[in-house]
Parts: structure tokens; C-alpha cells; sequence
């Protein structure tokens, strides 16, 4: 135990508590605050462990710093305020509550120096999302609610197994680089890819995060992919199944975005593409492509809960979420447009917005490595990312066909979050080296050259190009795509029901063969024993002086024999 | 002919499974008495047969005998007679009373003046009363 | 006080406070303030009796001989002195909470009611101090007794039916088959005697000694491992108080305990882990924690699924038990008191729901969590604990067991855990969601009678303050086994 | 005086009964059968103490020495049982003074109490003589007195069952007198240290295996062994309360000493259990009995027939314990006479008190007893207990020790066996006990039996308490019992 700190989760959880439980000014005060006293927090940390606590017989390390950790922490803190400011007047103060501790769970996860502390964030920070989502009513939120709280809640237990195993087996509890070996080592990292929405685990995503309320699906964007981001960054640097993983995640977020039709679920799409790269960094593991994943990870918080913030925005003020009833929107809600805009151009990184000094870091680090296939793929899929998120998400919502509605602008403090977000975007990438100062390892890149802007900007004209020419077979008809949530919408739900029945049909079962016993046992054994049956009914004086006699027949025959 | 030389022992017999014939068979009361007294009967023959001796006296003290049958059988026996009316008395005593409270003594007859209802389904120990809420 | 009056009050304090109850029949104040010293005193001294304990006093009463070798007599271990702690501690919020729900209910009989709670307790108390199996036998068949009045309370003819499954399965196991386990116990090993290490090794061969661990796990009903569950569910006819603190700590801790004991200190886990057959009864209790989850599933009385879910529940601490790891040990030391302040807590609650307003079905909790925030917001930390989640106590729990599992390189554990963990998920989260986030329907109506929340709010905050502060507990249970930290 | 003892025992109630059947009134009768019963009760103690102090004691009857004429002669069993007959006797008469003055017509209460003063005298006359034939005078002296006594019932049943069981007992008593007259008439000797003695020389003949046959059976049936219980029920269920009380807890343990002294004492186990294999019918019938007899119980719609089938249960019990003929066997055996006695005295005490106040002892006169009889009905439940043999009762003892000597045997179905009628008797015991506590009734009046009642029957619960609890006595006698047994014949 050193000097005293304030842990930063401690201070966001105290807010949390607290925006519960006041009301009107005081509570805004407090959503706005809070996230701003833990930043000032995260800030006054320094390096190593600051804070201990005994637990289950071992020393938990609960807040640990370092480069990573703090940065992480810095922009989940940001969030938390631009989230707080986005659903200031809208949100219910239970989601509001919920969010900050999910939030808390966040910041928990990223200075959590152990295994232990790190596994009671992360369930920590699965139960308040599920409470988001939940809050944002009605039948569809319960069920997706349920199903995400069910699968976080293996996936916990399965990070969990793992953490046990891996304690009983090292002997140690610190939270360090890992070597794939052994059951454990695999269950965490199934564990962690759960949370990162790795296929064919990443459909809860697209299946919950759609369902929530609008400044519910800003937070969730935010936290849980990135808390496992950062894990893998702490736990897995380096290791090479990561840079499969992620290609897969790339492509599928492209195609399932380019598939669907609801505005939020492209997006929640566009998040497995988006951590995907993220992955590629991590896997290839050098100190660029680390540098460039936890970078992408503080760009895409941040433009893509500037997204989320536009299209809750319209879903509030439209109340309609699918493409195809959309569009034309720009007329009256210029200023969301223009967000939108940005935010679009931010994740496919466009020249000066804060995806293109990030996202180009990770290939830089494919480069270094001479991975050439995955350079290329890194390549394609961005122009596929500016295809799904760029402009198919502002085109069909913003513009394309008239939809006829004129909605007005979303209240001021949304437009406030949005702004700030977008301008954010903007800053970042007009200034990478304030964000590059943050980064885990020095940095000694220039993103700028003229090569780089150039190809970035082919790239983009050319998949922009393609979009438009492609327009017939990109409009969205009422569908929905399959996707591995079959599995556990579907599947598990019948397999529960077949197990049922079949355990009725035993139940049935055992119960008949018990009732047809103890039916034959009443006729053959108990009926005779009734005070009317044979064995006890009074016997007449004859008939026992034959019985009698027939005893001592029988003993005596039985001796002379 | 060895069995004819036990000829009291077949005579007992006879009598006994006699008495205990009219103890099974006969429903009338006073009939079953009479048979339990037949088998008593049987036994005093018994013992008094195997008290016997050749060529002996009674065993009462008289001069000159020099062998006397076996007195201890007849002093049983004596005490037994005695039981033996005590038990026939008091059965008598008991269908004497058995005609006054059933107005019969044929066991058949007295069955079935049954006195309960005999339940020929199981019985619930407690009422049915009204579910709570 | 000298250790042994100390014991011997544990054991009389409630029979004392039960005849004093009946003597203040016809003043309710009184018999209510006698009701609530003796749960306080009761728990004094069972407080004072572990505090003894770890000061290393030998805790050990010779009551009386009945036969050569035959004794009843008791002696305190670690994981006794936890259960009488457990047990008289939450005898303290019961009896509050049996208080406002009786006069809540306005049910008849209230004296008589009291005083089988206080003998059910004394029952309790012997089974945790039993120094052999013939006294835990004695005292587990008083339990079973003086808790049918209990159960059967209402009178009516449901619950004279559920009283007669209650005590037939509990009776015709414990005479059927843990008496005669008992008796060749006797036979092969000489003694009952609970000695650490255990009293049948290398004295009984290894097929038998599974028939015999066999015949003690199902005879032990109370336990509730399947088949012999069915009580459990039938038993829910009683008023909720005895719902609460006797079918989730009192009964079914005893009959976990119980197996526990046997494990521990008549078979000894060195013995038994050569004895083949005991892996397949770690497979029935997996088998038990799963299927009775799914059971639990179609529920939709509220105290049935409760039930089911304490079929699940306990079948863990038998499965974790039988996997004879010093962590496993641990882990189910740990679930039983864990299992303990959630399982009540959910009761009460349930309770209490009924009480305000006369609900008993999941399907009518909808608001409830608005109408009802105390008591919605102990039961969300019930199922936490029942999930294992953290910030609950069963997250404690489950961890050792996850770790005893490990240990014993029994994979079969891990995954019931991993099963039953997401089944408990599916079936207490959509009771939250009702009750937090769905508008309320009917009458509006408020808290149910404050004694009542006071004791479902502080064995809440007992299954939170578990999951800082369980050191204490962690230190006594790990004794049980000697198990390395 | 003190020489004397023995024979005083049994003249003692003998002179009284005359003299009781003369007193004009009912209730001087009782004062005087009180005070004859609390003497033998002192005189059987002392016997017992002296026996248990010097040895065996012989007694001459009339002065003549033992071949010739009779002998009394007690040793550590039948001291023991004397002593049972006698407590058992001394509690129930207290007991039967309010009862009898209830069920009997106040002109035929001498009668009564002259009755059971000749019960009391055949019982006492049985256990204390060591002449076989003298056994059958008593035997037909205390079984009279119990076809009459059982008479006087108030139910006209109680005649037809009387009558029964004198036409039974009488073919009973018959078939004994046969079996120890071909006794006699192999060995020339009535005594039973002579007949032991002589027996084995003619054991291989078939004359004396059918003379043991008859006395097996003649004995079976004055001890209600299954299937010759036929009898015992209705007149358990139809005779006086007081009567009910005492019969089984004396006559049929008497018969059963009897059993026991004709198997180890004269026969010899080696004869009787090794050559003739008595002991394999014992064993199935005593398991028949505890079985057939429980089931039958736990059916039954009146607690005296209850009671009465778990009787015969419980005489299976203890001839199970004999049949093993172990000295564990034997003593379980005997506790399990000494106990029974105990439980089921108080057992059918209880139903007198019920008798007195509801009229009836059906399941509906239960109803609601435990608030309007507690002492009544708590004292039930505590003999209940004990007779599904509970810790901390009489009855858990003496079945322990029978599971140990099934155990020692060898002979595990027996465990089961017994658990599982112990299982039985949970039953129907469990179903008087919830009727009375858990059943509603209308009248909830509170109206105790009257303390003379309630004191015997509370000393007889007591005792199954005691008896559960301080085992040192009750072990110790049956095991003195049980060396008596085991020396088998001189």
C-alpha cells in the first residue's frame, strides 16, 4: 500500500451510487463531473502498483498504472462524458447509473494489476451493460438483454475457469504476458475474445447493442470491445493467432454491415471490423503495431460513439432505425449530418481525421514485419470499411430517396456531445503527436507523407467510386442475415426444450412404473392387511384351531421326515 | 403287530382329533366346548395309560403289593380334571353371556352380526377442508 | 464460561427459549421478545463457542453413554462451529422476519409455530456439534421431526400432503438406507467416532466402501442429491419464514454437512479418493446441479423455483465435496454459508412479495422492483449469489471450487459449473428485468412490515460483506482440510 | 420368613383373590389388589437382589426335595421377569382403580380385581417353578383368569374374543400338556434341571422330538407368535382398559420366557436349534411377524388393534433376537421383553386414559388429543417413540442390540429387516401422533385423565426414558438373563 490514491473505478462507482440516488441539478452536476474528477484521477496515478487489498488469500493488485492503462483508462473517462452529456435529459437515471458503473468496470479493468481484480471488473462491467441495455425497455431490449447477459456470463465463467487454473498452476496472480499453453492460457483468451466479439462469438453484438436506447448503444460501443482490447494488448502481445482472428473479424463486420439494413447494427458490425484491426496490431505484436492497436482503439471510441451518438440521435428524433426507411434526413438536421460526416470519414481514414494516423499505424506495423498478405488484406478492407461505415451508413440515412420526414435537430446537449466528439476526431488527426504522446512505446512515425495521403485517398475514391455504381444491389430489402446467433437464439433455445420435454416424458415415466407398483404392491400386500382383508379379518374359532393344527402338522411332518 | 400293542395311544388319537374335529367343524358354541373337553379328555387317557404297569397294583398302600402303577400320572391327572372343568365351566359361563348379548351362539351366525362396518377403502386421516389462498 | 457449558447452552438456550415461549402463550409481546433474546443469545454463544475454538480450546462434551461405544457427545471442528455460527446467526433475522410475517398473515397457531422453530434450532445446534454419527444421526431425525409441524403449519389439506412427502422421503431415507450405512459403519470400523483422517481406511474394500458412500449420499435426504429430491419442492407449503431459514440453511445445510462429514471424517479423503465408485456419484450430483437448473427453469411459482434452484445449490457443495481436494473442501465449506445468506435472502424476499402483495408467481412480479426497492434489490443480490456473481458471496465460493476442481483434475466439474452458472443466469435475470425494468400492474401497495425488511436487507448485505470480508470464514474452512493456501 | 420368599411371591395374591372376590365393594377390592400387587413388587425386588447377591435360589415346595417334589427355583432370568410382572402389575393396578370404575358394573368389580389377583398369581407362578407340569397349572390358572378377565369388557366383542381365545388357549394349553407328558413318559421326570439332564439320552427318538413340537406349539400360541396370533387382537381391543394395559406386557413375555427356558434351559440349543433347526421357523416367523403384523397395524382404524397388531410385531422382535442365540441375540432378546413391556404398557395406559375420557379409542377419538389430553397424548407420543425404537428411548437400545447380533451373525437382510419394520411402526405410530396434534376437532375442552391414571402411566413413560438413557441396569440384568441361557442345560 503506498500514499493514498484515489482509485479512478472507486470514483466513477461513487458516482455511479450517487446519480442514483439524486435528483435534477445535482445529479446533472454529477454526470458531468464525475467522469472529469476520474480523469483528474487517472492523471495524478504514476507508474506501478499503487494499491493493494487482500482477497481470497492473495494480494490483489487493485490499481496498477502504466502508458497503456492510463491511456485506455484516459479515453474511457472521456467517453463516460461525452456519454454523460449525450443522455444527460434523455437517459433514465437507472441507465445513467448502470452506464457509469459499467464505465467504472472500464477504468477497473484497465488498472487492475492481477487476475483476480481484472476477472471482478470484467464481471463487474457485463452485468451493468446488461443493465443498459435492459433500460432501454420493452420486450426486444429483455430478450437481447437476457441473451447477452447469458453469454458475458460464460464467457465470465470461462475467463474465470481459466484465471483459476492459471493461479493454481503459476502460483501467481499477476497479470503478465501469456504464453499459449494449456488449458488455462485458451480459456482466458476464449474468455477475452467473447468480449472483443470475435466470430462465431460476436453476434451477441450485433444481436444487443441495437436493441439498447440511443445513448445506451453510445456507451456500450465503447467499453467492453476496447476492456478486452487492452487485455489482449497486456495478455497476448505478439501472439500470432491474433492476426487470424482479426483478419476474420475485418471481413466479416464488412460483410454482415454490408448485409444489413438497421442503421445501429451496421454500426455494431462495423465495431468487430474496426477491433479486428485492432487484433492484427496485437497479434503482430511489435512496438508499432502494439502502438498502433491501443491508438485505434482511442480513435475508434471516440468516432464511433461519435456514430452512435448521430444515429441515436435519429432514431430518437424518427423513431425509425432501418435504412430503408430512412434518408433525406440532412434537410432538417443539418448539424447530425455533418457529425455523422465526420465520424464516417474518421473510421475510413480519411486524411486528417483521427482513423487515419491510427489505423495506418497497425499496417505500417504488417509492413515492418514483412507480412505482406496481411498488409494487403489490411489494405482492402479499409477501402471495404469506407464502403459499409463511410458511406453506406451516411448515404441511406442522410441522404438517398426523400423519406419525407423533416425531424428537428436533437436537443442541445446531444448536439453538444456530438460536436465535441467530431471536433475530437478532427483534432487527432490534425495533431497525432498529442495522442502519439500517450501511446505505450515512443513513437516514430509520421503519418503525413504524401505517399501515404495519396494511396489513402485512391483507395477511397476508388471504393467510393464502386459504392455508387453498385447503388441497385446495395439497398436493403426487410431482412435479417443469419449470423451465429442462430446458434443461441435458435438452437439452444430448442435443445432446452427438448431436453424438457424428455425429462417430463422420464418424469412421466417413472411416475407410471411408481403409480403401476404401488398399485400391485396396495392389491397383492396392503389389501390383505386392511382390517377386511384375509389375513387379518377376525377369524372365526375354527378356522384358527385349523390353523393351528396345521401348523403343528406341518413341524412335526418336518421333523419325522 | 406292534401297533396293535399301542392300542390306548390309537385310542387317544381317536379321540383327541375327534374333539378337535367338533372344535373346528361345529359353528354351535356349546358343540366346540364340548369337543375342547373331548381333547382334554384324550390327554387324562393319555397319561393314565402310560401310567400303567403289568401285573401291579393300584397304587394304593396295601399289604403285600409289591408293584404299584405309577401314581404320579393319576395326581396330574387329577389336577388337570380339575383345570379342565374350570376351563369348561368358564366357557360355558362365556356362551351363557354370548346368548344374551347376541341372542345366538352359532359362530356363524355371530359373524355376520358384525358390529362395525368394516372399511374396504383406505381411509384419509384428515378432512378435506378448503385450500388457502 | 468453561467450553463445555458453552456448549451444552448452544444446545438447551433454544429448547429453553421454545418453553418459555409457551409459557408467555397468551401475552404476543413477550413470547415475540423472548423469541428474538433467544435468537440473540443463541448466536452469542455459538459466537463465543467458535471464538473458543480458534483460541485451539478443545470443544469436546461427553453427554451420556448410551451403550458401550454408543455415546451421544459432541465435538466442535471448524466446519461445525461455522455451521452453528451460520445457523443461530441467521436465526436472528428469521425470527424478526417470522415475527412480521405471522402477524402480517395473521396466522393462528403463532406460539406453537415459535416454539418448533426454537426445537428445530437445538436440533440444528446437535447436528453441528455432534462429536459422532450416532448423535448427528439423533439429532437430524429430531430435525426432521419438529420441522413437520412447521411445514405442515397452514393445516390445510395441501399442505398435510406436502408434509407427508416431506416426511416420507426424509424418514424412509435416513431409516432405509443412512441408518444401515451407519450400523455397518459401526460394524466394520468399530466406532463412530468422526476422527480427522477418517475411520474405514484399509478396513473395508474399495467396491464396497463405494456401495457404502452410496447408501450415505442418498441417505442423506436432506441433501436433496437426486433422486431423493423431491421433498425439497413438496416442503414449499410451508410458511415462508420456514422456507427461509430451514429449506435454505437450517435442513439442507444439514444434510450437506452431514455428507461433509462423512467425507471428511468417517471415510477420509485419502481413503476415499482410491474408492472408484466415488467419481460416479461426483457425476450424479453434476448430473443433479443441472437438471434440477433446468427444472427450475419452467418454474413459475416463485418458491418452487426457489426449491429447484437449493436442489442445484446443494448438489454443488456435494459435487465439490465428493471431488476431496483440500480447495474443493474449501469451496464447499464456503458455498454453504454463501448458498446460506443468498438462498434466504431470496426467500425472504419471496416472502415478503407475498406478504405486500399476495404474489406468488414469477409472472406477476412485473414493477415489482419499483413498489418494493428494498426488497427487489435484496433479492437481486440473492440471485447474484446464486449466479455467482460478484459482488456476492457466491462468487467466493464458487471460485474455490472452480480451483478444488483444478486440483482434482476433475473436468467434469468445471463444465457443470460452466453449465449451471448460465443456466442460473436464464432463470433468475428475467425475474430482475421484471421486477427493475417493466411497469407495475394492480393495486398499488408498499414495503411488507419492517421487521420483515429489516432482516431480508441484512442478510443481503451478509452475502455482500461476505465477498470483502470472508478472511474469517476462508481461515476456518481451510482448517477443515489442512489445505494449503 | 425370608426363606420363604419365594413361594410367598405367589400365595401372596393367590389368598388375596378369595378374599378380594368376598369385599362388598369395588373400590375396597382395588385398595386391597393395590397393596397385594405394591407387596409382590417388594418381595420380587428383593428376590431379584438376592439373586443377583447369592446365586440361584432353590425352593422345595412343601419340603420335599427336587426330583420328588416341586421346586421353585429363580436364577438371574426369571428373578428378572418376576420383577417385570410384578412393576408392571404394581403400576397398572393403581392405574385400573378409576378405569375399572368407568367400564365395569360396580357389583362385578371384586370379581374383577379377584381375577387379576389370579393373573398375577398364575403369571408370577409360571416364571418362579421349575416343575414343567406345575407351568401347566399356572398357565391354565393365569389364562382363566384372562378368557374371564377379558370378558368383562365393555364391547359385547369382548365375549366372542374371550371365547376365542379360551377354545384357542385351551387347544394351546392341550397340545403343551401333551408335549410334557411324552416328556415324562421318556424321562420318568417332570422336573426341568432332571429333564435336562435325562433328555439327551433319548433326544434321537421321535417321541421326543414330537413332545418338543407340541410344546413349541402350545407355547406359540399363548405368546401370540405369527401365525398363531389370530386371537391376540380383538382380545387386546376388546378387553377393560386396564386388562390391555396389562396383558401384553406380561402374559405373552411370560409365555416367552417360557420359550426361552424349554429351548436353552431343557432342550439344549443343540438340540433344539442344532438338530431339529427350531430356530430357522423362529427366525421366518418372527420376520413374517414384523412384517405382516406392521402392515396389518398401520391399516388398522382403532389404536388398541394398532397397538395389538404391533404386539405381535414386536414378539417377532424378540424371538428374532433368541433365534440368533447369540449372546448378543439373547440379550437384545431379552432387553427387548424388558422394553416392550415398558412401552406397551404405557402405550395402551394412554388408550385407557383416552377410553376413560372420549369413550372410544378409534382414530376419530384421537382427534385434536394433544389439547385435550397433552399429558395423555405427550405421554403417547414418548412411548411411541420408543416403540419405533427412537434414541434416547428404551426401544433404541434393545433394537441396536438386535441390529448388532444380526450383524454379528452375519445375517444383514435381518438389519434391514428390522430398520424397515422399525420404518413400519414409524407409521402407524406417526398416524395417531398427527391425528392428535395436527388434526383440528371442535371440542378442544381440556380434560385430563385423572392424576391416579397419570401417574403410572407417566412412571411407565419415565422409565422408557431411563431405561433409554442409563442403560446400565436394564444391559446388565438381560445379560445376567442371557448367561443364564447361554450355560444351557446342566
Amino acid at each position: 500500500m503506498t500514499d493514498l490514491v484515489w482509485p479512478p473505478a472507486l470514483l466513477m462507482l461513487i458516482g455511479a451510487l450517487l446519480i442514483s440516488v439524486l435528483r435534477g441539478r445535482w445529479q446533472a452536476l454529477l454526470i458531468l463531473a464525475t467522469p472529469l474528477c476520474t480523469l483528474w484521477a487517472i492523471w495524478q496515478l504514476g507508474d506501478g502498483v499503487l494499491q493493494s487489498a487482500p482477497f481470497l488469500g492473495y494480494s490483489l493488485e487493485l490499481v496498477e498504472a502504466d502508458r497503456v492503462r492510463r491511456l485506455f483508462a484516459t479515453i474511457f473517462a472521456l467517453m463516460a462524458f461525452a456519454g454523460g452529456l449525450y443522455a444527460l435529459r434523455q437517459a433514465s437515471w437507472y441507465e445513467l447509473s448502470a452506464a457509469y458503473a459499467y464505465a467504472g468496470g472500464a477504468i477497473g479493468v484497465c488498472f487492475a494489476g492481477d487476475l483476480i481484480s481484472f476477472f471482478l471488473f470484467w464481471e463487474l462491467m457485463a452485468l451493468c451493460s446488461t443493465l443498459v441495455i435492459w433500460s432501454a425497455g420493452g420486450d426486444a431490449a429483455r430478450r437481447a438483454g437476457l441473451r447477452y447477459a447469458a453469454l458475458h456470463l460464460l464467457g465470465g465463467v470461462l475467463l474465470k475457469l481459466g484465471i483459476v487454473g492459471l493461479i493454481l498452476h503459476s502460483g501467481s496472480i499477476d497479470l503478465r504476458p501469456l504464453v499459449l499453453a494449456g488449458w488455462d492460457s485458451w480459456l482466458i483468451l476464449l474468455g477475452i475474445l467473447i468480449n472483443a466479439a470475435a466470430p462465431p462469438l460476436a453476434a451477441w453484438i450485433s444481436d444487443a447493442y441495437p436493441e439498447a436506447s440511443p445513448s445506451g448503444s453510445v456507451f456500450l460501443s465503447a467499453f467492453t470491445t476496447k476492456a478486452a482490447v487492452l487485455a489482449l494488448i497486456l495478455m497476448f502481445p505478439g501472439t500470432q493467432l491474433l492476426i487470424v482472428v482479426g483478419l476474420v473479424m475485418i471481413f466479416y463486420g464488412i460483410i454482415y454491415a454490408l448485409l444489413e439494413n438497421d442503421m445501429r447494427r451496421i454500426l455494431a458490425y462495423s465495431i468487430v471490423n474496426q477491433v479486428g484491426f485492432m487484433l492484427v496490431g496485437i497479434g503482430i505484436g511489435t512496438e508499432m503495431a502494439l502502438n498502433g492497436a491501443a491508438a485505434h482503439a482511442f480513435a475508434h471510441i471516440i468516432y464511433k460513439g461519435l456514430l452512435f451518438m448521430t444515429a441515436g440521435a435519429v432514431l430518437m428524433q424518427t423513431g425509425k432505425r432501418r435504412c430503408s426507411e430512412l434518408g433525406g434526413l440532412y434537410q432538417s438536421m443539418p448539424l447530425t449530418t455533418i457529425c455523422a460526416i465526420v465520424g464516417a470519414l474518421a473510421i475510413s481514414s480519411f486524411p486528417f481525421t483521427s482513423g487515419f494516423i491510427s489505423k495506418s499505424m497497425i499496417a505500417q506495423g504488417a509492413a515492418d514485419q514483412h507480412l505482406a498478405l496481411v498488409w494487403y488484406l489490411l489494405t482492402a478492407a479499409s477501402a471495404g470499411v469506407f464502403l459499409h461505415a463511410g458511406i453506406k451508413f451516411p448515404w441511406f440515412v442522410f441522404f438517398q430517396k426523400d423519406s419525407g420526414m423533416r425531424p428537428a435537430e436533437p436537443p442541445w446537449n446531444m448536439r453538444a456531445a456530438m460536436l465535441l466528439m467530431a471536433f475530437a476526431c478532427i483534432a487527432i488527426g490534425c495533431a497525432p503527436s498529442a495522442l502519439y504522446a500517450l501511446l505505450p512505446y515512443p513513437v516514430a512515425y509520421v503519418p503525413y507523407t504524401a505517399g501515404h495521403v495519396i494511396t489513402q485517398l485512391q483507395l477511397l475514391l476508388f471504393a467510393g467510386l464502386a459504392f455508387f455504381v453498385m447503388l441497385p444491389w446495395m439497398k436493403r430489402t426487410l431482412t435479417i442475415s443469419l449470423d451465429a446467433d442462430w446458434l443461441y437464439r435458435v438452437l439452444v433455445p430448442a435443445l432446452l426444450h427438448a431436453w424438457l420435454r424428455l425429462w417430463r416424458h422420464i418424469d412421466d415415466a417413472i411416475d407410471g412404473a411408481l403409480g403401476r407398483l404401488s398399485t400391485l404392491w396396495q392389491r397383492l400386500v396392503v389389501a390383505p392387511h386392511r382390517p377386511s382383508g384375509w389375513i387379518v379379518a377376525s377369524w372365526t374359532t375354527g378356522a384358527m384351531a385349523l390353523g393351528v393344527l396345521l401348523a403343528l402338522a406341518l413341524l412335526i411332518w418336518r421333523h419325522l421326515i | 403287530m406292534s401297533w396293535l400293542a399301542h392300542f390306548n395311544y390309537w385310542a387317544v388319537i381317536v379321540v383327541m382329533m375327534t374333539g378337535l374335529y367338533m372344535a373346528i367343524a361345529q359353528s354351535d358354541l356349546m358343540r366346540k366346548l364340548i369337543g375342547i373337553t373331548l381333547l382334554q379328555t384324550a390327554v387324562f387317557f393319555l397319561y393314565i395309560s402310560f401310567g400303567f404297569v403289568r401285573n401291579a397294583q393300584v397304587p394304593i398302600l396295601t399289604e403285600g403289593a409289591e408293584r404299584y402303577s405309577n401314581p404320579l400320572p393319576h395326581v396330574l391327572i387329577l389336577t388337570a380334571i380339575v383345570v379342565g372343568v374350570a376351563t369348561t365351566a368358564l366357557g360355558l359361563a362365556l356362551v351363557v353371556r354370548i346368548r344374551e348379548r347376541y341372542g345366538s351362539i352359532d359362530e356363524a351366525e355371530l359373524a355376520s352380526l358384525a358390529d362395525e362396518v368394516e372399511d374396504l377403502e383406505p381411509h384419509h386421516d384428515f378432512d378435506d377442508q378448503d385450500e388457502h389462498p | 464460561m468453561s467450553p463445555q457449558l458453552l456448549m451444552l447452552s448452544c444446545l438447551c438456550l433454544p429448547l429453553v427459549g421454545g418453553g418459555m415461549l409457551l409459557l408467555a402463550h397468551r401475552r404476543p409481546r413477550l413470547r415475540e421478545l423472548i423469541l428474538v433474546l433467544t435468537a440473540a443469545l443463541s448466536f452469542t454463544s455459538a459466537l463465543a463457542l467458535l471464538l473458543q475454538f480458534r483460541e485451539g480450546n478443545l470443544l469436546r462434551l461427553d453427554l451420556l453413554t448410551l451403550l458401550p461405544g454408543l455415546d451421544l457427545m459432541f465435538e466442535i471442528e471448524p466446519l461445525g462451529a461455522l455451521f452453528a455460527v451460520l445457523a443461530s446467526g441467521l436465526w436472528l433475522p428469521t425470527s424478526l422476519y417470522a415475527i412480521g410475517y405471522l402477524r402480517a398473515r395473521k396466522e393462528e397457531h403463532q406460539t406453537r409455530f415459535h416454539f418448533w422453530f426454537c426445537v428445530a434450532i437445538s436440533a440444528t445446534m446437535g447436528i453441528a456439534m455432534a462429536g459422532n454419527l450416532l448423535t448427528l444421526f439423533v439429532f437430524y431425525e429430531v430435525l426432521t421431526l419438529s420441522t413437520y409441524p412447521l411445514v405442515t403449519h397452514i393445516g390445510n389439506r395441501g399442505a398435510v400432503r406436502g408434509g407427508r412427502v416431506y416426511l416420507g422421503v426424509l424418514l424412509a431415507t435416513s431409516i432405509g438406507l443412512l441408518l444401515p450405512a451407519m450400523l455397518w459403519t459401526l460394524h466394520v470400523a468399530g466406532t463412530l467416532q468422526f476422527t480427522a483422517g477418517g475411520i474405514l481406511e484399509g478396513k473395508l474394500a474399495p467396491a464396497l466402501a463405494g456401495l457404502l458412500l452410496l447408501m450415505f449420499v442418498l441417505g442423506v435426504g436432506k441433501a436433496a442429491v437426486m433422486p431423493m429430491h423431491r421433498w425439497l419442492p413438496a416442503a414449499m407449503v410451508a410458511p415462508t419464514p420456514v422456507s427461509a431459514l430451514l429449506h435454505a440453511v437450517a435442513v439442507v445445510k444439514a444434510g450437506v454437512f452431514t455428507i461433509t462429514k462423512v467425507v471428511v471424517y468417517i471415510f477420509g479423503t485419502g481413503f476415499l479418493g482410491t474408492v472408484p465408485a466415488q467419481r460416479y456419484l461426483v457425476y450424479l450430483a453434476g448430473f443433479t446441479v443441472i437438471a434440477a437448473s433446468v427444472v427450475a427453469l419452467r418454474q413459475d411459482n416463485i418458491k418452487r423455483l426457489l426449491a429447484y434452484s437449493t436442489i442445484s445449490q446443494l448438489s454443488y457443495i456435494v459435487m465439490a465435496t465428493l471431488a476431496l481436494a483440500p480447495l474443493a473442501l474449501t469451496g464447499a465449506g464456503l458455498h454453504m454459508v454463501a448458498h446460506a445468506f443468498g438462498k434466504i435472502t431470496l426467500f425472504f424476499a419471496a416472502g415478503a412479495i407475498y406478504v405486500a402483495a399476495h404474489r406468488t408467481q414469477v409472472s406477476e412480479l412485473d414493477g415489482m422492483g419499483r413498489r418494493m426497492p428494498w426488497t427487489m434489490a435484496a433479492f437481486a443480490i440473492g440471485a447474484l449469489t446464486m449466479i455467482g456473481v460478484p459482488p456476492s458471496a457466491g462468487f467466493v465460493s464458487k471460485w474455490f471450487i472452480i480451483a478444488g476442481a483444478y486440483q482434482a483434475d476433475l473436468y467434469f466439474v468445471l463444465a457443470v459449473i460452466v453449465l449451471s452458472t448460465a443456466l442460473n443466469a436464464f432463470y433468475m435475470l428475467p425475474i430482475l428485468h421484471r421486477a427493475f425494468f417493466r411497469a407495475p400492474e394492480g393495486r398499488a401497495h408498499g414495503e411488507a412490515p419492517w421487521p420483515m425488511r429489516v432482516a431480508l436487507v441484512s442478510t443481503a448485505a451478509a452475502s455482500v460483506l461476505m465477498f470483502f470480508f470472508h478472511a474469517p470464514i476462508l481461515a476456518l474452512t481451510r482448517s477443515l482440510t489442512g489445505a494449503a493456501p | 420368613m425370608r426363606e420363604h420368599l419365594p413361594i410367598l411371591l405367589v400365595v401372596l395374591p393367590m389368598l388375596a383373590a378369595p378374599i378380594c372376590s368376598m369385599l362388598p365393594r369395588g373400590r375396597q377390592a382395588w385398595l386391597l389388589a393395590t397393596a397385594v400387587s405394591w407387596a409382590v413388587l417388594a418381595i420380587a425386588a428383593s428376590l431379584l437382589i438376592r439373586v443377583h447377591a447369592e446365586g440361584t435360589i432353590s425352593y422345595a415346595l412343601g419340603g420335599w426335595p427336587a426330583p420328588i417334589g416341586i421346586e421353585y427355583r429363580l436364577d438371574g432370568l426369571n428373578a428378572l421377569v418376576q420383577v417385570l410382572v410384578a412393576a408392571i402389575a404394581a403400576c397398572v393396578l393403581p392405574f385400573s382403580g378409576r378405569s375399572v370404575q368407568d367400564e365395569i358394573d360396580a357389583d362385578r368389580q371384586p370379581g374383577f380385581f379377584a381375577l387379576l389377583l389370579l393373573l398375577i398369581t398364575g403369571l408370577l407362578g409360571i416364571v418362579a417353578t421349575g416343575d414343567v407340569f406345575n407351568v401347566f397349572v399356572f398357565l391354565e390358572i393365569s389364562s382363566l383368569a384372562t378368557y374371564g378377565l377379558i370378558a368383562f369388557g365393555r364391547d359385547r366383542r369382548a365375549l366372542l374374543a374371550a371365547y376365542r381365545y379360551l377354545v384357542l388357549g385351551s387347544i394351546g394349553a392341550t397340545l403343551y400338556l401333551i408335549g410334557i407328558g411324552l416328556l415324562y413318559a421318556l424321562t420318568g421326570t417332570l422336573n426341568m434341571q432332571d429333564l435336562a439332564a435325562r433328555l439327551p439320552a433319548v433326544a434321537d427318538t421321535r417321541t421326543a422330538q414330537t413332545a418338543i413340537t407340541l410344546v413349541m406349539v402350545g407355547l406359540g400360541i399363548k405368546m401370540a407368535l405369527f401365525p398363531l396370533h389370530l386371537w391376540l387382537p380383538n382380545a387386546y381391543r376388546f378387553a377393560p382398559s386396564a386388562i390391555s394395559a396389562f396383558l401384553p406386557a406380561t402374559a405373552t413375555k411370560v409365555a416367552i420366557y417360557l420359550m426361552l427356558r424349554f429351548v436353552f434351559d431343557i432342550f439344549g440349543v443343540g438340540f433344539a436349534f442344532g438338530r431339529l433347526e427350531l430356530n430357522e421357523v423362529l427366525l421366518a416367523l418372527a420376520a413374517a411377524a414384523m412384517l405382516s403384523a406392521s402392515l396389518a397395524a398401520m391399516q388398522q382404524r382403532d389404536v388398541k388393534g394398532i397397538l395389538a397388531y404391533s404386539s405381535v410385531a414386536q414378539v417377532g422382535y424378540i424371538v428374532l433376537g433368541a433365534a440368533l442365540a447369540t449372546p448378543i441375540g439373547l440379550t437384545a432378546s431379552l432387553l427387548h421383553l424388558f422394553n416392550h413391556a415398558l412401552m406397551k404398557g404405557a402405550l395402551f395406559m394412554a388408550m385407557g386414559c383416552v377410553m376413560l375420557r372420549v369413550g372410544r379409542t378409534d382414530l376419530d377419538a384421537i382427534r385434536g388429543l394433544g389439547r385435550r389430553m397433552p399429558w395423555t397424548a405427550a405421554a403417547f407420543v414418548v412411548a411411541g417413540l420408543s416403540l419405533i425404537g427412537v434414541p434416547l428411548t428404551a426401544g433404541f437400545i434393545s433394537k441396536w442390540y438386535l441390529v448388532l447380533a444380526a450383524l454379528e451373525a452375519g445375517w444383514w437382510p435381518l438389519v434391514i429387516l428390522i430398520l424397515v419394520a422399525s420404518l413400519m411402526a414409524l407409521i402407524y405410530v406417526w398416524r395417531v401422533v398427527a391425528l392428535a396434534y395436527f388434526a383440528p376437532n371442535e371440542s378442544q375442552r381440556r380434560e385430563e385423565a385423572p392424576l391416579s391414571m397419570l401417574v403410572p402411566l407417566w412412571l411407565l413413560v419415565l422409565a422408557n426414558i431411563w431405561f433409554g438413557i442409563d442403560t446400565r441396569l436394564s444391559v446388565a440384568m438381560a445379560e445376567s438373563g442371557m448367561r443364564v441361557l447361554m450355560a444351557g442345560p446342566p
